[in-house]
């Protein structure tokens, strides 16, 4: 583990961007092995190719996740990466961390591997980057006892849930995201842990529709924030918005903020039009809104979400492999989410779905997939839903529908010669 | 009737140790018996693996079942 | 005491969770939970949100590399300990939030992270590009067509100022994937740059037996490219291999992700394509997938300026252009998709129509067009 | 002269297509041909065309069965000379017009068609239901799920003021196909009335292998769900012929074109299926394909009361609330499908909801929706 | 062939509409089979079911299209129409008849068939409803001798091309629609009348975009007029609308016609925006219009179709047999339609994508279908056309690109033994 010649590393770290490349050298000096990272990128730039190689069996004991195995395809020249596995660490509900638990995780980790993190991976897990296959059950050991920690889901595992910074610091959240991710990752540990499905699951919560964990792109299952009643309208503040008193959009766009519009800015961007003024007071039609949070977004202090608060519930979001992407298709238009019943209505879909797709969905077949091959209506049987408009965006175009023999009056049973009597070849 | 957890085990492992598949998804195993719902099939294939007789063998994005010795294994 | 490698049962723990979330709050925020009643961003960068109880906190978004060290976070710490009484949160896009309970704590802070050398950037909020979603790339995956850590450090030097100043119409979400896994949301954001391969994979004939199971690797392929098929190797022995139909191959990356053995990468096939115009909030249209507007562009380390012209090219040229409030993908809508190209000055490719499936849904089906440059 | 059997060949003329369009003008039309300059709807079923010449043309459109007999088209040939100089045309949706090339015409020309006995109603201009084009039904195809001139006449005495009026916010373009082949413009009109079937074919094994080419039978299904198959017949003796998965059948009747053997039509099974929403125009938006809306209402002739309720409380719901010029689809898009069947008091069901090909893109991609009273 | 009881058809002559029961009967007096239609369709709806069979192979001698055969299945309730074969004839373009014509058709069809027609068919035809075989003949030589008159087609033929009314009587007409649409009928005369191809085929024309003959819905091959420069404005007629004195849509919306609002009615409809007015000046940015006809149709004593006129050439619609519903994409944006030439830029297009589609396409492929089967980027390939974006609504979001070997650098050929050198298993 020595320093190599790194001329296109070194590039990077010019410019005013954070240099990841500036940061592992810091790094090096406590982990030399660091050295061998940058030496291992720089190859790889100038090869412009990976050097890594897959995983396979490693992992801590009994668990069928958290862990990703990595080799390197040049350990000779790079031996403090031959090895080079990530350590996932479940993340706390919206990673709000405390300084004593993160420093106790930097020792350790600089003790027990390469002193490099991502903080964090996409699905949320905190990810810890590199270390040999022998430092695993120690720092698994020693995460558990000293730091109180647990590893996040890899493979066909429940992944590790993800939730938007909801009630703890936004004024939007129609229920609690950090309490019901929580709740639910502690519910389901032995999902997380251990394989449990064709394929891996994942499942994210946003407070409201503006959906900051893109949970609608990339969560088998999402449950995001909405009300049913009326949007709360603060008119006084209104009016400050009219005055220029308070700033669109909180002040987020200053740079086209000449004066406000509420016509151009809000009413005519209202998807639905429900919106209109009566002088300076402000009217919506509640019945018509789609709760698309616009109005909400750029008048945050005149406008408030309902009070009879709860979520919408959508399935199969996934990346586009295999069949093309998706995005979740909504399942519960409404539900309430109640924390005093241990959310028994969220997990009872939950659950309802899994067992289902556990039994019918196919190898590495996401649900999304699954939802796809057995069609909607089909897999809403299954999940005994009540068919609705707000299923879909639109009605059927092709006229193929499969009916079923006990919706046909008469069945399906019919006597062709009785036929042939009123109708002959 | 559904086979008792142990005699599940004694199928998950022959199937594992024995089957042409040296690694297996837990769906292989749903055929040890039908009677026996996903869930538990899949709880008695993990405590084959807590008590060392079967590896997960995970691609990072998928996990696959082998007994001990016979997955694809890179440090061996 | 600690780990035991004779006796690994010993006292072991397992399925505890992760650390409580109410325990790692700031004062301000377990104490105004639920009680938020709006926000505003004072300056870019710096959110302040107003409570019920009229108790404020006060958060200064700062970018990170995302791939950071513990001494990095050390100096978080550092710097949480001496404002924020040792706490700190990170985004979901990877930025570090500081926050503080009081106005008068925010230039302190402010001046803190100015001194640190460039390494705590104050910006991301508001009408901005904030921090690049992005994966693994070079720095640790098997998979990868392009770089992660490289791409993101070369693009947002270019477009710094995007992420310190609050110059644009809307919020503009940048991700990088670096192959078509696409871990992270590319196929929804404002402007992705995703990794792709072109090349079929070759099959490694001398391990392929070893290294995994055959029947998975023919499986794995969604276009049924990939058969069974035996070889006969140098040494004269016949295995059992499989053969790729590269006429039939997309280049998913699908049969390496199940079989180590058959390599796709490649210095000149694999390199980047450029998606615009998805997003994931509901806000006014529902959520919306990316589009593929530019289908490769060559790995050009260390600072891949192609990939930054391009995206810089859409992102001023949105910026210009687009209404106040408007989504890359909304703006594109409106102008229509033959304007976009056009006042972006991408090249137009037959590689930007769609033949997968549903395909049909993206041609156009009616007379309504623009007449642009492309119009001979 | 004429056609001699014993010499069928004899002066045999061929590929000689229609008369020349030219020689049908009216005169008006052939000297203001390409000259037009604006036109206007001076009452309900009567336009009038300006040409720059000065010239003006002034059209009568007349109401038809479409199925009418050579005494009929002899009572228009009557009411053509008189008026017309012998001319007269029919639109593209099967009304007759009645050209005269002055103004003072055209009210001699009213009363003429006023005096017939009901059998020339004017109107079928501007926003209105014009004719409902359609099909052949039980008048004379073979695979139809329900009539075609009969339920059209059902529907038009029902709805016949808005033929003869424009009291609508647009025009509205109503069509009936008697089977899914939908011949017709069925598949992208206002509100269509289509034929469908229900129950799987029956296979006449008796009589299969003289009617039809197994193989033919067995590639026409697109869903696989016809197999070859060898059946005994009462006779004891074995045949060749086929069996339907019904599970899988579709009910779209392709076997049945290609087979005459396999009928499937039914007196409960077939019945009749409602979609709205399409339309074929690009103003504004493009061409859009009818929706599904109720996918089963039964046979009922003569009066098919069930089929002529459910169109008239669509046609009157969307004009008592579409804006000016919105077309029944752009009305249903702008309030949403789910305020359609609400207001429109049509039940949902999971037939609504697509699970063909293409079936994700219709499914609900957004938390956006409205709360109806179909959400509990 | 006697009158039967009818109660059912009886009461179809009830109500306003005109009534082909009535009419029926009507013909009746000359046409007693006649009887047998209205005898058969009563008891259709009292079985509600059809009583007709397949066809087969009648025909006129030496053509594959124009006559479908239909026999009864209940011929011995009702001889006459045991048989009941239709005709269909190729309308003169546009539909204008002068009467001498038409009643010499009229004679001619009591003569030798029921005396009962459509006008028209679907497609376009004037359809002669109900003959027998042994008539086809003789009915044919009338035809063709005394009336100068053609079949149109049926079967796997080209169909009988069909038009909007466009110069003949519409301001709105990019180009001349019956002289191609003729032009082309009595250039494919075979094609027409004998069997080309895998399947039907056909082509419509309309002059402008409102598709007057639905052509964008039904027509493998649609000719939709338009223009590539400006529209016309005369600003004296726009304030003659804003002031009353014309009214919007020319009258057809009288229901809703208070007093013209040109901004809720144009500017604001107009899917582009690419309208607005200075005072009363009506302002358009033409190169922001995708000329969709909404305020020409609104307006149209005030604005024209610009000068530079010609068509886009649209391919693939069809009905929803088998694999759902098309309508039309886009080929070509824009084309001059010539008469001089003989249309000959059409007529290549045409003759290229039959080439293709009769040597590729599948048995029982619509154009449309094969065009969905290889793909729009390989279809505009086969039709040397270069891709353009106004082929499409939107770009692809799947990242799937079928890259060619010719368009990677360093093709496709690889060694593995040399990648191992780099790279070790
Ligand atoms: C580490 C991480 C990227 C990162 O840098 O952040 C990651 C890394 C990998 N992903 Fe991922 N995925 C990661 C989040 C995602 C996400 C985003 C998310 O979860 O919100 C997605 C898109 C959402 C989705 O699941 O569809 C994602 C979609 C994929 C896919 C495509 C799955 C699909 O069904 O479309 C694969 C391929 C596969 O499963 O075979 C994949 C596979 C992989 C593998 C395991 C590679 C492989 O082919 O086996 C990568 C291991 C890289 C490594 O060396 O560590 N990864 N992957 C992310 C997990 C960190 C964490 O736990 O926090
Ligand atoms: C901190 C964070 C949540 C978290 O749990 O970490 C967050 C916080 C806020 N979001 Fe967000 N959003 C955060 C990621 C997202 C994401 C997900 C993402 O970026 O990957 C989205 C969806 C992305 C998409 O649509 O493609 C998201 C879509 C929004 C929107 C909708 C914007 C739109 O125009 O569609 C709003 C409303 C707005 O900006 O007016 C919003 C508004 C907000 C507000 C104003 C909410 C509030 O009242 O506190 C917060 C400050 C906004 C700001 O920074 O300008 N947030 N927000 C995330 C910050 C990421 C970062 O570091 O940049
Ligand atoms: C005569 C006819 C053409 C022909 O060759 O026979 C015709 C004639 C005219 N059409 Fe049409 N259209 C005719 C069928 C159509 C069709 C096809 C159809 O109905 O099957 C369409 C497309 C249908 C669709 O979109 O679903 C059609 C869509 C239009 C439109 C667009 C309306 C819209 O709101 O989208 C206009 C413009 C308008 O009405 O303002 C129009 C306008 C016109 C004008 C005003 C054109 C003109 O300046 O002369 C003509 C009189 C309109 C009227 O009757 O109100 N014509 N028009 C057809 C009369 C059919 C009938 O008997 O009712
Ligand atoms: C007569 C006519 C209906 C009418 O009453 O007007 C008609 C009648 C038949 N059509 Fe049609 N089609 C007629 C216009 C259409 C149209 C409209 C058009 O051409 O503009 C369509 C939709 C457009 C299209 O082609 O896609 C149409 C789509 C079909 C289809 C579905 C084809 C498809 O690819 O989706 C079939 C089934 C088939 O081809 O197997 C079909 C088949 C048939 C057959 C031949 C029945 C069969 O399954 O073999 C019908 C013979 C009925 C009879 O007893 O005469 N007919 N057919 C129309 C032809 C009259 C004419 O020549 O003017
Ligand atoms: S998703 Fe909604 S509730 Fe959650 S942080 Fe974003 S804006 Fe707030
Ligand atoms: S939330 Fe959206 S739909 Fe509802 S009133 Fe506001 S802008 Fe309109
Ligand atoms: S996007 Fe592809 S290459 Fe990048 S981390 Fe994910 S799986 Fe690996
Ligand atoms: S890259 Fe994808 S398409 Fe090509 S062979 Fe591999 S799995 Fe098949
Ligand atoms: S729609 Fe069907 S039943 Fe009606 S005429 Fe056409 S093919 Fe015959
Ligand atoms: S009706 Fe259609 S789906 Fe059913 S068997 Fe016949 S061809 Fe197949
Ligand atoms: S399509 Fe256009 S040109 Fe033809 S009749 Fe209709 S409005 Fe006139
Ligand atoms: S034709 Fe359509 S797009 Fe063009 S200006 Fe008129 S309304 Fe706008």
């Amino acid at each position: 583990m020595s320093k190599h010649e790194t001329p296109l590393m070194d590039e990077l770290e010019n410019g005013p961007w954070p240099s990841f490349v500036s940061d592992l050298k810091r790094q090096a000096e406590k982990s030399p092995q660091c050295w061998d990272i940058i030496g291992q990128m720089e190859l790889s730039f100038k090869d412009r190719m990976t050097h890594w190689k897959h995983g396979g069996i490693v992992g801590v004991f009994g668990y069928g996740g958290g862990i990703i195995g990595r080799y390197s395809d040049v350990p000779d020249q790079f031996p403090g990466v031959a090895h080079f596995h990530t350590v996932r660490l479940n993340q706390p509900s919206s990673k709000f961390y405390r300084t004593d638990l993160l420093r106790k995780l930097c020792d350790l980790w600089e003790k027990r591997g390469s002193g490099m993190t991502n903080m964090h991976g996409s699905t949320g897990d905190l990810i810890l980057l590199g270390t040999k296959t022998e430092e695993l059950e120690p720092l698994f050991y020693d995460l558990t006892h000293d730091l109180q920690w647990d590893l996040g889901g890899s493979g066909s595992n429940l992944r590790t849930p993800e939730c938007c910074v909801g009630k703890a610091r936004c004024e939007w959240s129609c229920f609690d995201t950090q309490a019901l991710c929580y709740g639910l990752t502690m519910k389901y540990q032995d999902e997380i842990h251990r394989p449990a499905f064709p394929y891996k699951f994942k499942i994210k919560f946003s407070g409201c529709a503006n959906d900051c964990v893109s949970a609608l792109a990339r969560a088998d299952l999402s449950v995001i924030g909405t009300w049913r009643d009326n949007i709360r309208i603060n008119q006084a503040e209104v009016k400050n918005y009219l005055n220029g008193a308070s700033k669109s959009g909180g002040g987020a766009i200053p740079s086209r903020a000449d004066k406000f519009n509420i016509k151009a800015e809000v009413l005519d961007l209202c998807p639905t039009g429900c919106m209109w003024m009566e002088g300076d007071t402000l009217k919506i039609d509640d019945a018509e809104c789609t709760r698309c949070m616009h109005c909400l977004n750029v008048m945050p202090k005149a406008l408030r979400p309902g009070v009879e608060q709860g979520a919408s519930i959508m399935m199969g979001a996934k990346a586009p492999i295999l069949e093309g992407a998706q995005l979740g298709t909504m399942i519960i238009p409404f539900l309430k989410v109640d924390p005093e019943t241990e959310f028994e209505e969220v997990v009872e879909i939950i659950e309802k779905c899994w067992d289902y797709w556990m039994e019918h969905g196919k190898n590495r077949e996401r649900l999304g997939e699954t939802m796809q091959r057995i069609g909607l209506p089909t897999f809403l049987r299954v999940m005994e839903i009540e068919p609705l408009p707000q299923h879909i965006k639109e009605p059927r175009s092709n006229p193929y529908v499969f009916w079923r023999e006990e919706e046909v009056e008469g069945g399906w049973q019919r006597d062709i010669k009785e036929f042939r009597k009123k109708h002959a070849q | 009737m559904a086979l008792s957890v142990d005699e599940l085990k004694e199928k998950i492992l022959e199937k594992a140790l024995k089957g042409p598949k040296a690694q297996l998804y837990v769906k292989d195993f749903y055929a040890c018996d039908p009677e026996s719902k996903p869930r538990v099939i899949k709880n008695a294939a993990n405590e084959l693996v807590k008590e060392g007789k079967m590896v997960f063998w995970s691609s990072g994005s998928t996990t696959m079942y082998a007994a001990k010795g016979r997955a694809k294994d890179e440090e061996k | 005491m600690g780990y035991d490698p004779q006796n690994p049962m010993k006292d072991r723990i397992t399925d505890i969770g992760p650390p409580h979330y109410e325990k790692m709050f700031p004062q301000v925020i377990k104490d105004n939970y639920g009680k938020w009643l709006y926000h505003e961003i004072t300056r870019p960068g710096v959110l302040k949100h107003v409570s019920e109880t009229g108790a404020e906190c006060h958060t200064v978004r700062v970018g990170s590399a995302r791939l950071i060290s513990v001494e990095h976070i050390r100096e978080v710490c550092d710097i949480a300990d001496k404002h924020c009484q040792g706490t700190v949160r990170w985004t979901t896009r990877n930025n570090i939030e500081f926050m503080v309970d009081a106005e008068s704590k925010v230039q302190p802070l402010l001046d803190d992270l100015a001194s640190r050398g460039g390494r705590f950037p104050v910006g991301g909020a508001g009408a901005c590009v904030s921090n690049i979603v992005h994966t693994q790339g070079w720095i640790h995956c098997h998979t990868p067509a392009t770089d992660a850590s490289g791409v993101v450090k070369a693009v947002m030097d270019e477009i710094f100022e995007q992420f310190t100043e609050m110059k644009l119409p809307a919020k503009c979400k940048l991700a990088l994937a670096c192959c078509l896994n696409m871990c992270g949301a590319v196929h929804c954001s404002d402007i992705a740059i995703l990794g792709v391969h072109r090349k079929p994979p070759m099959v490694d004939h001398d391990a392929i037996t070893g290294l995994c199971e055959l029947p998975l690797a023919v499986a794995s392929c969604p276009l049924g490219a990939i058969k069974p098929s035996s070889v006969k190797l140098d040494d004269g022995t016949m295995v059992k291999s499989v053969k790729v139909n590269a006429d039939r191959c997309m280049f998913c990356g699908n049969c390496y992700t199940m079989c180590p053995a058959m390599p796709l990468a490649d210095p000149e096939g694999s390199g980047i394509a450029i998606l615009v115009g998805g997003k994931v909030s509901n806000t006014r249209t529902g959520p919306a997938f990316s589009k593929m507007v530019v289908p490769f562009l060559p790995n050009t380390p260390p600072r891949w300026p192609e990939t930054v012209a391009v995206v810089k090219k859409i992102l001023d040229t949105w910026a210009a252009n687009a209404h106040k409030y408007e989504r890359v993908g909304e703006w594109a809508e409106r102008i229509g998709w033959e304007k976009f190209f056009e006042i972006c000055d991408i090249p137009f490719t037959d590689k930007s129509i769609d033949d997968y499936r549903l395909a049909y849904n993206t041609w156009r089906t009616t007379t309504n067009f623009k007449f642009t440059n492309h119009i001979k």
